[in-house]
This record gives structure tokens, C-alpha cells and sequence, in this order.
């Protein structure tokens, strides 16, 4: 290989992080602005779950734990609504609920939205939210023994005990099924308190991995996994959009994750080619003074 | 499982006693091996570099609260403290939990103590950010950029602010060690990190640091739980390749869990 | 005082428009609009934690008792003031003595803890090496599944004898073994980044969306 | 279940309903303020007295203490809470089985339901007993002669009763909606319906776990307790943050927006909550104007862009950092690469071309994918799991008998 090249690629090694932060931005605006269509394939996690939902009986109410917030929104809400969707038009009943301060009104809010594509769906007939509830521990203990008395009223302060949804639970493993969504480790509390109860999960895709176990040994009864688990989700459940497109949130967001992707990798194999021309180079010739070092000192304390 | 069943409870018993019996032997006297972990070397040599360079350290207990992941965190600050008390060297600990303050602001104390170097311990330099994840680790990464630290420890629960702390860490040119149980942060640890410790090597971190015979035997009988919950895995999986899924071992686990 | 709902909404969005853009002209450099904004957010984050604690916590448990004459709701205030003890030097050891408790009230959940972490976890590492036709007890076992759970097995097995501490690395067997453990550990490591790219990826295409989104909703006021 | 009754599968703690009644019930007036003086003044004491001791009585009582805490949390656990019941019943000569849950319930309030009754109003009432109660079945399903044909809900026969004080069981056969009563003799029970007769002999678990029901007060007791830790956070910030403020310091515009932001966000977050919620369409009282200006326009961007900065992050991260140093390296770079093909729509057409049913549908990357999702990344998580779990028994272990060593534990008091 020519030095000339070797001298490119290993310059290539050190690209200054903006430009990579400018092609990063270009990368998952472009297909926001301009939408690419694409086909997702399920994986048998999210088609368990969907077997899983299918399969809870009329009279058993599906309880949807929203353990998330604004941080994880991101990725929290479209896996949130996939389901939630799927079930206003499939007439299952639910619940919101969730120990994260602000989870069920940010469910409340999407539900409200979601529940206008369908007529005739509204709140109090087709769900209920419970609202927030602190200490997870001892709510989880208590409501194993008593739904309507451990939770008394909801987010509109109506007595529970007189709610007709509720009256369907009247303790957890009375649940149809348990969805519960988070970016936090708090699936783990409810494995550990709600023996019997049927649960399902669905994680950001950072937690994903750590999931599997669960999933292989039954103690969740579908899984679905990031952004990109909503929209294997829409996928299966046949969701289409407003414009009559495929898809639902997870996939608006699609496009861009394949591109993000893309620029991960070529910026990895680009990062490794330029150690490697560094050392051919370095091989040859001896390294000049005004070598920039691998991982740039950067003293004045710039860019966090 | 909300209550024990006698099978449960025999297990717990056994593996108790199991623990209980190699720390009483360590204790007794007898010098146990353990195999070196290279991520512990490197302890000594990180805080050495940071002192080489004239800058404080920085060490991160993450985002856990008083529990048992942390406190094995502070006792390595006692250790790192110490070395770097030795040096009159500071160790910057951001916490999250602000019940922790004052457990690492004894720890600290006592380590400078122990090398007479009250006069280099600033209460100060253990520091709540925040309760609050971001907020944390934005804090951090200010901290990392205006003192300038020469070295980097993450210890403990760590979510996804160990990649915006661990990669500020690389940009101010620190030496970096990160040890965590949880596996979701450790590719990134890997990535960034010079040395990581790695999932259950965590809890062996103080047990070869201090040479504490109890540490010892209590590492030793670990595995030999680990021997046992693997021997019950063999036992498992050759009867049900035997006789099918619904085998007496299965059904005692059944019993007992979930 | 009160306002229109459309100017309050107006004014969060530009006030969140603004956050947004400060936060991330972090990736340009580190300038005085991000730390303004940084300590911003830790004052509003610990103003939050204030609020949330009363709302949730202290309002619930300990204010509406003490009105209604559960005088007894004091006690885990006075004891919480233990924890304060630590900045007096001579009383100190009272916020240990505190907190070893509650390091004993941790250790005693532990039990059960492991009980539902890992029996789980054991009972369902129980799986047939070769294929097996269906059971009352179980489903058929295919001689993919059966390779498959070889597979599951070698691999677990390895990765917990990569993790023994007490056993000498000069046996060939455990040597070997060990470092397979440790190679299919970062199989697994592997796993996790390649997901993790698209947890980072989503959350980033968020705040994307919604700075297009409001800036379409501003582009309509100067129009 | 009826309004104001509670049900739970373990026994009340013990004497956790004596406390309730004579110890721990609310006082009003005078007594209100003679009750606080004195758990003060008790506090106070009691912490006079702790601080009196001796160095070795110091760290004896803590390890007793804690000792004390552990044992709770595991006798809650071990302890057998006695809330099945199992016998056999003999109909027509045949032993058909018997299981039984046992519960203890309060019952039902007898007030009628009228319109809820604010707080302030509802005078204190002591709790009331909990009866210990049964329901089971027994299993008719072996004795096909008696019913004929086993049939679903025919077969079962529910029994369900009270415990009375004396330790004897009062039960009750429920079949054709018509309760009927079971005569006790000596160990066992007539039964007698229209379907046949017979003898049931049962064995209740012994309710030994007294411990259990004070794990909700415990809850309580922790939240306020933390709650209340705030401050710890709080005053270490505002020093913190004063000291630059005050002496006007370089930086000190940051330290004024960090009281900005926290005392905006506790006042209008606190003041709100005093207003009734907020009606869409109506004019916005300051209070909730300013809380959505602090949450929905601060709090909620900051924190989600923050997060979202890991964009960028990971993508500078597995630029500079990712090098493929050694074979672990490489493998794990390989199967990231898969992964993070496997799961987008763009990746995953790589391989579409392949069919998904024939002979090579396994090479396509999502089948791949998931296939290193659930196979080797299921066990080794696993493995990793079972090692952490292991290593925190174990020092849990320690820490409970205090043979925990190290900078924390084991130093003078």
C-alpha cells in the first residue's frame, strides 16, 4: 500500500469528535425529514408477547406498569404505546400504574391520544390509571393480598373499590397479565413479589441482553426489546400509522437507527484501519515529534 | 416466593454453613489461595500515576444508595484514600445518595489519619451532586474537567452515565479502573477503561487488596457455592436428559422459586 | 395572576427549546450557556427530589398522621436525625450505628433474594442434551434444541468456573475452560453494546424530533 | 372482597395489635403535645445513655443491633406463616384429598357506603380483630363412585369456616348454594350432603410467623426516615453553593441559576399541589404556570437531553475507544456488528433474500441475532448472575454477623 494512503488512513483515526457528532445528527435527521420504507422481522420474544396478550381472557384485566420518565421517553414510550394501541383496538381491558413519579402521567397522557383513533374507548370503560405509588416493596406485598384496598383511588381521585375495572383484580394474581415497562432494574422487584402473577416486559435496549434469562426461564412471558422492539411489536400486530404507512412510533424512528448503525460500525472499522496504517507507518518510518497521541490530552479543559 | 420451603431452606442453610466454615478455617490460620485478578493489581499503579502527574483522583461510587455494592465501593476508597493520603493527594467522591456522605467522609478520614495527613483531607471533596442520574453525572464530568484528574475509579452500580463519566474520563487523559456486578455497563467500561474488573471479580476486589483472612475464607466459600449450584445445574439437566423435565430436583426448584 | 393556556405553553416550549440547545452545544465545547444550564438543571433536579419527597413520601406517611394525632409518626424523625450526627465529631458514631443497622436490615432481605434470583434461574438450566419427544411435563426436544442446549449449558458452565477465585490456573482443563468462560463473556459484552447503540440512538432521535417538531411550530409565528 | 375488610396470608405480628390499640394510637389536644414532649425527652435520653457508653458497649450494641435487623428480614422469610391446611376426606371408602388456604381477614365494615367522608371526620377506630379463615376444597376427583363421572365444579367440594379461640375449626360445606354445617367429632368432621357422606380429618399449618406483619410498619417507618435524609444532600449543596454566591466568587452566576432552579421548582412544585388541578381551556393560576415552566420547560428537557447526549457519546466512544487489541476484542466488535444488524430494518434486509423456512434461513442475521441473544448470551448473563448473586450472599453474610472487616466496619466506636 502506497505511504500516501497509509498517511490518510491513519489521520482517519483521529477525526475531531464534532464532525462525528455533525454526521451522527445528519445520520438520524435525514430519514425523520424523509422517510425510507423498511421492513421489520420480528423475533420470537415479540411474537410470544403478542401470543401472550391474545390469549388473556375477556374478563381478566392486563395491568400496563409504566416505570419510566422523561430521560428514557425516548425509548419508554413507543414500546408504551405499541401495546397500549394494540390493546384499545383489540377491547382489552387495562390499567396503568407505575412507581416512577412521573410514569402513569406521561401513559395518561399517550392513552388519551391513542384511545382518539378508536371510537368510542374512554377512560373509566376501556382503562383506568392508578396512578403513582411510592415504596415498591411494601405497595407490590399489598396489593398481592388487595388491589382496590392498597391503592384506594385514581390519578382523578375516584374510589377504587366502586371502579368496575379494578373490581377485576382484586388482588394481583387475579391479573390477566402484567406489562411492564422500564429502563430501570425494577422488573426485578416485581419478580421477586409477584409470584403467580403472569408478567411481561419490555426494556430499553441497554437492558435488553441482561433479559434473556428471564425470558428462557419463563418468569416473563414476552419481551420486547428498545426502539426496535416496538417496532418488531408494530410489525406483528399489523399497526399502521396516519398516512396508512406500516408501522407506529417504533418505526417512524427505524430509518434512522439502520443509518446510526451504519456510522457506528464504518466509524469502528475506520477507527481500527488507522491504528493499523499508523503501524505499518510506524514500521517504516520513525514516528515524527508532532505525533498526534491516540486518545488527545485535551488540557485546556475543553468538551465534556 | 413469598416464604421458604423446606427444600429453600435447606440450601440457604448449607450454603451458609458453607461460607461460615471457610472463614472460620481462614481465620484459624490457614493461608488459602486465591487466584490474582488484574484489574486489583493495577489499584496501586493508578493511584501512583495520578500522584506521578500532581493530580487529584476521582473516585465514582455510582448511582447506588447505602447497600451492599456500595459499601464494599468505600471500603476500596479507604484503601485508594490511604495510598493517596500517603502522597497528600486528594480523592474526590461525588455521591448520588446522600446518605453515604457521611460513611465516606469517616472511611476518608480514618485513611489519612492512618498516615498522618489530616491536614490533605477537605470534607469538601466529597460532594453530593445530585439525586438525580444526569444531573449526577453532568456534575461529575464537570469535576473530572476542572480539577483535572489524573485518575478515574468507577466502583459500584453504575447505569447509563458510566459511558459520559468513563469516556470524560479518557478525554482529560486520566487512568481509568471501573469494576461493577452489572454486566449492561461493562463493553463500555471495556471500552474506555484501561483496566476493568469484571462481574463477580467485584467482591474479590477487598478480599485480595487487604489480605483479611475472613475476606479469604469468605471468597473461597463462595465458590464452593458456586461448586454446588453448579454440581445441582449437572445433576439438573442429566436427570431431565434422563427421565424428561418432570424429574424430583425440577419439581423441589419449582417448588421453591418464582 | 394567571395566563392564557396557549402563552404558558408557548413560553414552556420556548423555555425547553432553549434547555435542549443549551445542553447540547456541550458536543461543540464546553461553554459558560452549558454550565449555566448544568447548574440549572442540578437545582431544578434537587428542587424536584424536595418536592417529589414531600409529595410522595412525607405528606402521605408522616404530615397527615401528625395532623389527624399519630403523635407516634415522630419517632422515625427524631431517629433520622441520627444521620446528621456525623457532622459533630463526638456524636458521630451514632449515624454508624444507624446505618449498620440498616446494612443488617439489607443482609437479612438477601436471604430471599437468592432464593427468588437464583432457584429460578437453576430450574430452568435443567434441559435435555438429546432430543426427546413430548411430555406431560414438558415440550418435544428437537435435535437442534438438543445441540442448542449443549450450547447453553458448555457456556454457562464456563463462565462460572471463568469467575472461581479458589482453584489454581495451572490445570490444563481449567485453564482452558476459563478462557473459553472468559471468551463467551464477551460474546455477551459484545451483545450488550450492539443493543446499547440503539437504546443511545432512540433517545437521541427523540430530541431530534421534537426540535423539528417546534421548529415547525415556530417557523408558522413568523410566517 | 367487601369494602374495609383486609385480608392477609400470614398471622398479625406479634403483638402488633396491642400496639396499635393501647401504644400507638392517635391522641388529640393536650395529650397530642404531652405524647411528642415526652418521646422527645425519651429520645433524648436514650440517646444520653448511648452516648455514656464505653467504646467495646458501643460496638457490641451495634453488632447486636444489627444482628436483630438481619434476623427480621429472615425470619419474615423462614418462618412458616401456617396459611395452608391439607387432610384427606374418606366418602364411601375412598380418601379423596384435602387443600385448604388459611388467611386472616378483618371483617367488613358495617357502616353503610354513603358518600365518602373526608379524613377528619372518621374517628379514630382501633383495628379490629383479624379471624383466622379457611377455604379449600375437597377433591372428589378418585372417587368417581359417589358423583359418577367426574365432572368440572361437581367434583370439588368447597369448605370454608372460621378458627375459634380455643384452637377448634367451625366449617361450613357449601354445595347446591346451601351452606350446611359440618359436625365436629374428635379429630375429624361428618360430612353429609345429598351427593353422599363421609369423614374429613385435616392438619392446619402452625402460624408461626409473627414477624411478617411488621414488615409493612417497617416500610412506613423507612420512608419517612428517608424522607427526611434530604436535607443531608440539601445542606451539602447550599453550602456548597452559598460559599460561591456569597463571596461572589469566579462562577458565580452558576451557583445563582442553581438556587434559581431549586427554589422555583420546591416552591411552585409545592405551591401547585395546594390548588385544585388544573382544567384544560381554563386561565392558568402562577402557581401551575410556573410549575409547568420548571418542569415541562426545564426539568423534563434537561434530563432527556442529557440522556440523549449518549447519542453522541457512544458514537465518539466506539470511535476512539474500540480497538481491536486482542481476540476477545475482535470477538466481541463481531458480535456487536451482528447485534446491531440483527436489529434494524436495513441490516436485517442484508439477508432477506435468504428464504426464512428453507435450509439456510438460519444464516440470516436476525435469525443469527437472536440466536446469540438467547443461546450464549442467555448462559453467560446467567453465569455472571449467579457469581454477583453468590458474592453479595456472602457479604451479606458477613456484614450480618458483623465479621465484615475493612475502612467501615470493624474500627472504633
Amino acid at each position: 500500500m502506497s505511504p500516501a494512503l497509509l498517511r490518510l488512513l491513519a489521520r482517519s483515526r483521529s477525526i475531531d469528535r464534532r464532525w462525528i457528532a455533525l454526521a451522527t445528527v445528519l445520520m438520524l435527521a435525514a430519514p425523520l425529514i424523509w422517510r425510507i420504507p423498511l421492513t421489520m422481522v420480528p423475533f420470537p420474544a415479540t411474537v410470544k408477547l403478542k401470543t401472550t396478550i391474545d390469549a388473556v381472557p375477556e374478563n381478566k384485566l392486563i395491568i400496563v406498569a409504566v416505570d419510566w420518565d422523561s430521560a428514557t421517553k425516548g425509548e419508554c414510550q413507543p414500546l408504551t404505546a405499541a401495546v397500549i394501541d394494540y390493546l384499545l383496538k383489540n377491547n382489552k381491558k387495562f390499567a396503568l400504574f407505575g412507581f416512577i413519579p412521573q410514569g402513569p402521567e406521561l401513559a395518561q397522557r399517550l392513552t388519551e391520544e391513542l384511545a382518539r383513533k378508536y371510537p368510542g374507548k374512554t377512560y373509566g370503560k376501556d382503562w383506568v390509571n392508578w396512578g403513582y405509588r411510592p415504596n415498591v416493596m411494601n405497595t407490590l406485598i399489598a396489593m398481592m393480598n388487595d388491589v382496590p384496598g392498597t391503592l384506594k383511588t385514581d390519578i382523578r381521585k375516584n374510589d377504587l373499590s366502586k371502579d368496575p375495572l379494578t373490581q377485576m383484580v382484586p388482588n394481583l394474581k387475579e391479573a390477566g397479565l402484567l406489562y411492564h415497562v422500564s429502563g430501570t432494574a425494577l422488573f426485578k422487584s416485581y419478580l421477586q413479589f409477584c409470584a403467580g402473577v403472569p408478567l411481561a416486559n419490555a426494556v430499553t435496549a441497554v437492558m435488553g441482553p441482561e433479559q434473556y434469562p428471564y425470558l428462557q426461564s419463563g418468569q416473563t412471558k414476552g419481551l420486547l426489546v428498545g426502539l426496535g422492539g416496538a417496532a418488531q411489536f408494530e410489525a406483528v400486530g399489523d399497526f399502521k400509522d396516519e398516512t396508512g404507512a406500516k408501522g407506529g412510533e417504533g418505526y417512524k424512528g427505524m430509518g434512522s437507527q439502520s443509518l446510526g448503525h451504519l456510522l457506528v460500525m464504518a466509524l469502528i472499522v475506520l477507527g481500527n484501519l488507522g491504528v493499523w496504517a499508523q503501524r505499518r507507518l510506524d514500521e517504516t518510518t520513525p514516528p515524527p515529534d508532532d505525533e498526534p497521541s491516540e486518545t488527545p490530552i485535551d488540557d485546556q479543559g475543553e468538551a465534556a | 416466593m413469598e416464604f421458604a420451603n423446606p427444600f429453600a431452606l435447606i440450601i440457604l442453610t448449607a450454603l451458609s454453613a458453607l461460607v461460615l466454615a471457610f472463614i472460620l478455617t481462614s481465620t484459624g490460620g490457614r493461608e488459602l489461595f486465591i487466584r490474582r485478578v488484574p484489574g486489583v493489581d493495577a489499584i496501586d499503579e493508578v493511584v501512583g500515576r495520578a500522584v506521578e502527574l500532581g493530580r487529584p483522583i476521582l473516585f465514582s461510587v455510582g448511582l447506588g444508595g447505602i447497600d451492599i455494592t456500595t459499601l464494599q465501593a468505600i471500603t476500596v476508597i479507604g484503601h485508594v484514600a490511604k495510598i493517596a493520603a500517603r502522597f497528600r493527594n486528594r480523592v474526590i467522591v461525588p455521591v448520588v445518595d446522600p446518605m453515604a456522605i457521611p460513611v465516606i467522609e469517616e472511611v476518608q478520614r480514618e485513611s489519612y489519619a492512618s498516615e498522618r495527613a489530616e491536614e490533605a483531607f477537605n470534607p469538601e471533596d466529597i460532594r453530593f451532586l445530585s439525586g438525580e442520574q444526569f444531573a449526577y453525572a453532568a456534575g461529575v464530568v464537570g469535576i473530572m474537567h476542572r480539577e483535572r484528574v489524573g485518575a478515574t475509579f468507577f466502583f459500584g452500580n453504575f447505569a447509563a452515565e458510566a459511558l459520559v463519566m468513563a469516556e470524560s474520563g479518557q478525554q482529560v487523559g486520566a487512568v481509568q479502573i471501573a469494576s461493577t456486578p452489572d454486566s449492561n455497563q461493562i463493553p463500555f467500561f471495556l471500552a474506555t477503561c484501561d483496566y476493568v474488573i469484571i462481574g463477580e471479580e467485584y467482591y474479590a476486589v477487598t478480599a485480595l487488596m487487604s489480605r483479611d483472612p475472613v475476606l479469604r475464607g469468605s471468597l473461597i466459600g463462595q465458590d464452593y457455592v458456586k461448586v454446588i449450584l453448579l454440581l445441582l445445574i449437572v445433576l439438573g439437566f442429566t436427570l431431565t436428559t434422563i427421565m424428561g423435565p418432570g424429574h424430583f430436583l425440577a419439581k423441589w426448584f419449582a417448588g421453591s422459586g418464582g | 395572576m394567571t395566563f392564557s393556556p396557549a402563552s404558558v405553553d408557548t413560553m414552556v416550549m420556548l423555555v425547553a427549546v432553549v434547555s435542549t440547545l443549551a445542553i447540547l452545544s456541550v458536543v461543540y465545547r464546553e461553554n459558560a450557556f452549558y454550565r449555566l444550564f448544568e447548574h440549572l438543571f442540578v437545582g431544578v433536579a434537587t428542587g424536584f427530589g424536595i418536592f417529589v419527597t414531600w409529595r410522595d413520601a412525607l405528606s402521605e406517611n408522616f404530615w397527615q398522621p401528625l395532623s389527624h394525632g399519630s403523635w407516634y409518626v415522630i419517632i422515625p424523625m427524631l431517629v433520622s436525625l441520627l444521620f446528621y450526627t456525623v457532622m459533630i465529631p463526638k456524636y458521630a458514631w451514632m449515624s454508624r450505628f444507624l446505618i449498620s443497622i440498616l446494612f443488617g436490615l439489607g443482609a437479612g432481605a438477601t436471604f430471599r433474594g437468592f432464593a427468588t434470583e437464583v432457584f429460578p434461574q437453576v430450574k430452568s438450566s435443567f434441559l435435555s442434551v438429546v432430543p426427546r419427544a413430548a411430555t406431560e411435563a414438558g415440550a418435544a426436544v428437537s435435535t437442534g434444541q438438543a445441540l442448542n442446549n449443549i450450547v447453553f449449558l458448555g457456556t454457562l458452565i464456563c463462565v462460572m468456573v471463568y469467575f472461581f477465585f479458589s482453584f489454581r490456573h495451572d490445570n490444563k482443563i481449567v485453564t482452558k475452560t476459563a478462557r473459553t468462560g472468559r471468551w463467551l463473556l464477551m460474546i455477551a459484552f459484545g451483545a450488550t453494546f450492539g443493543s446499547t447503540v440503539m437504546a443511545r440512538f432512540s433517545l437521541l432521535i427523540d430530541r431530534i424530533r421534537f426540535l423539528l417538531e417546534s421548529g415547525t411550530a415556530m417557523g408558522h409565528w413568523f410566517r | 372482597m367487601p369494602q374495609g375488610a383486609s385480608s392477609t396470608p400470614y398471622p398479625p405480628g406479634l403483638l402488633q395489635d396491642w400496639f396499635a390499640t393501647h401504644v400507638f394510637c392517635p391522641l388529640h389536644g393536650v395529650a397530642f403535645v404531652a405524647a411528642i414532649i415526652a418521646t422527645v425527652v425519651a429520645f433524648v435520653a436514650i440517646l444520653a445513655g448511648l452516648q455514656s457508653l464505653g467504646s467495646g458497649a458501643r460496638r457490641r450494641l451495634t453488632m447486636a443491633c444489627t444482628f436483630v435487623a438481619g434476623l427480621f428480614y429472615l425470619l419474615a422469610f423462614v418462618l412458616t406463616p401456617g396459611n395452608k391446611a391439607s387432610g384427606t376426606a374418606v366418602i364411601g371408602g375412598k380418601a379423596c384429598a384435602f387443600r385448604a388456604d388459611i388467611t386472616w381477614d378483618t371483617a367488613p365494615d358495617p357502616t353503610p357506603q354513603g358518600p365518602p367522608v373526608d379524613d377528619k371526620d372518621k374517628p379514630w377506630q382501633p383495628p379490629k380483630p383479624k379471624t383466622r379463615t379457611l377455604k379449600g376444597a375437597v377433591e372428589l376427583t378418585p372417587a368417581e363412585k359417589v358423583k359418577g363421572e367426574p365432572q368440572p365444579g361437581v367434583d370439588i367440594l368447597p369448605i370454608e369456616g372460621t378458627q375459634n379461640a380455643d384452637g377448634t375449626w367451625d366449617l361450613k360445606l357449601a354445595v347446591d348454594e346451601t351452606p350446611v354445617a359440618l359436625t365436629r367429632t374428635g379429630r375429624s368432621y361428618a360430612l353429609a350432603w345429598t351427593g353422599g357422606s363421609g369423614t374429613l380429618t385435616f392438619r392446619a399449618g402452625i402460624p408461626l410467623n409473627r414477624v411478617k406483619g411488621y414488615e409493612q410498619p417497617l416500610g412506613t417507618f423507612m420512608i419517612i426516615m428517608g424522607g427526611f435524609t434530604i436535607f443531608l444532600g440539601l445542606i451539602n449543596l447550599v453550602m456548597l453553593h452559598g460559599k460561591v454566591l456569597l463571596g461572589a466568587r469566579r462562577g458565580w452566576h452558576n451557583s445563582l441559576a442553581f438556587f434559581i432552579g431549586l427554589v422555583g421548582m420546591t416552591v411552585f412544585g409545592l405551591w401547585q399541589l395546594q390548588l385544585p388541578a388544573l382544567e384544560a381551556g381554563q386561565p392558568v393560576p402562577l402557581a401551575h404556570a410556573g410549575y409547568k415552566l420548571f418542569f415541562d420547560g426545564l426539568l423534563k428537557p434537561l434530563q432527556s437531553t442529557t440522556f440523549a447526549l449518549l447519542g453522541f457519546f457512544i458514537v465518539s466512544a466506539a470511535y476512539r475507544a474500540f480497538r481491536i487489541r486482542s481476540t476477545e476484542a475482535a470477538l466481541m466488535t463481531i458480535v456487536a456488528f451482528v447485534v446491531m444488524l440483527g436489529q434494524v430494518p436495513m441490516g436485517q434486509a442484508l439477508t432477506a433474500w435468504i428464504p426464512a423456512d428453507g435450509p439456510f434461513g438460519w444464516l440470516r442475521i436476525e435469525t443469527i441475532t437472536n440466536w446469540l441473544l438467547t443461546t450464549p448470551n442467555t448462559a453467560a448473563t446467567r453465569g455472571i448472575l449467579f457469581g454477583s448473586v453468590t458474592g453479595g450472599f456472602a457479604l451479606s453474610l458477613r456484614v450480618w454477623l458483623s465479621l465484615e472487616r475493612g475502612s467501615y466496619f470493624g474500627k472504633e466506636f
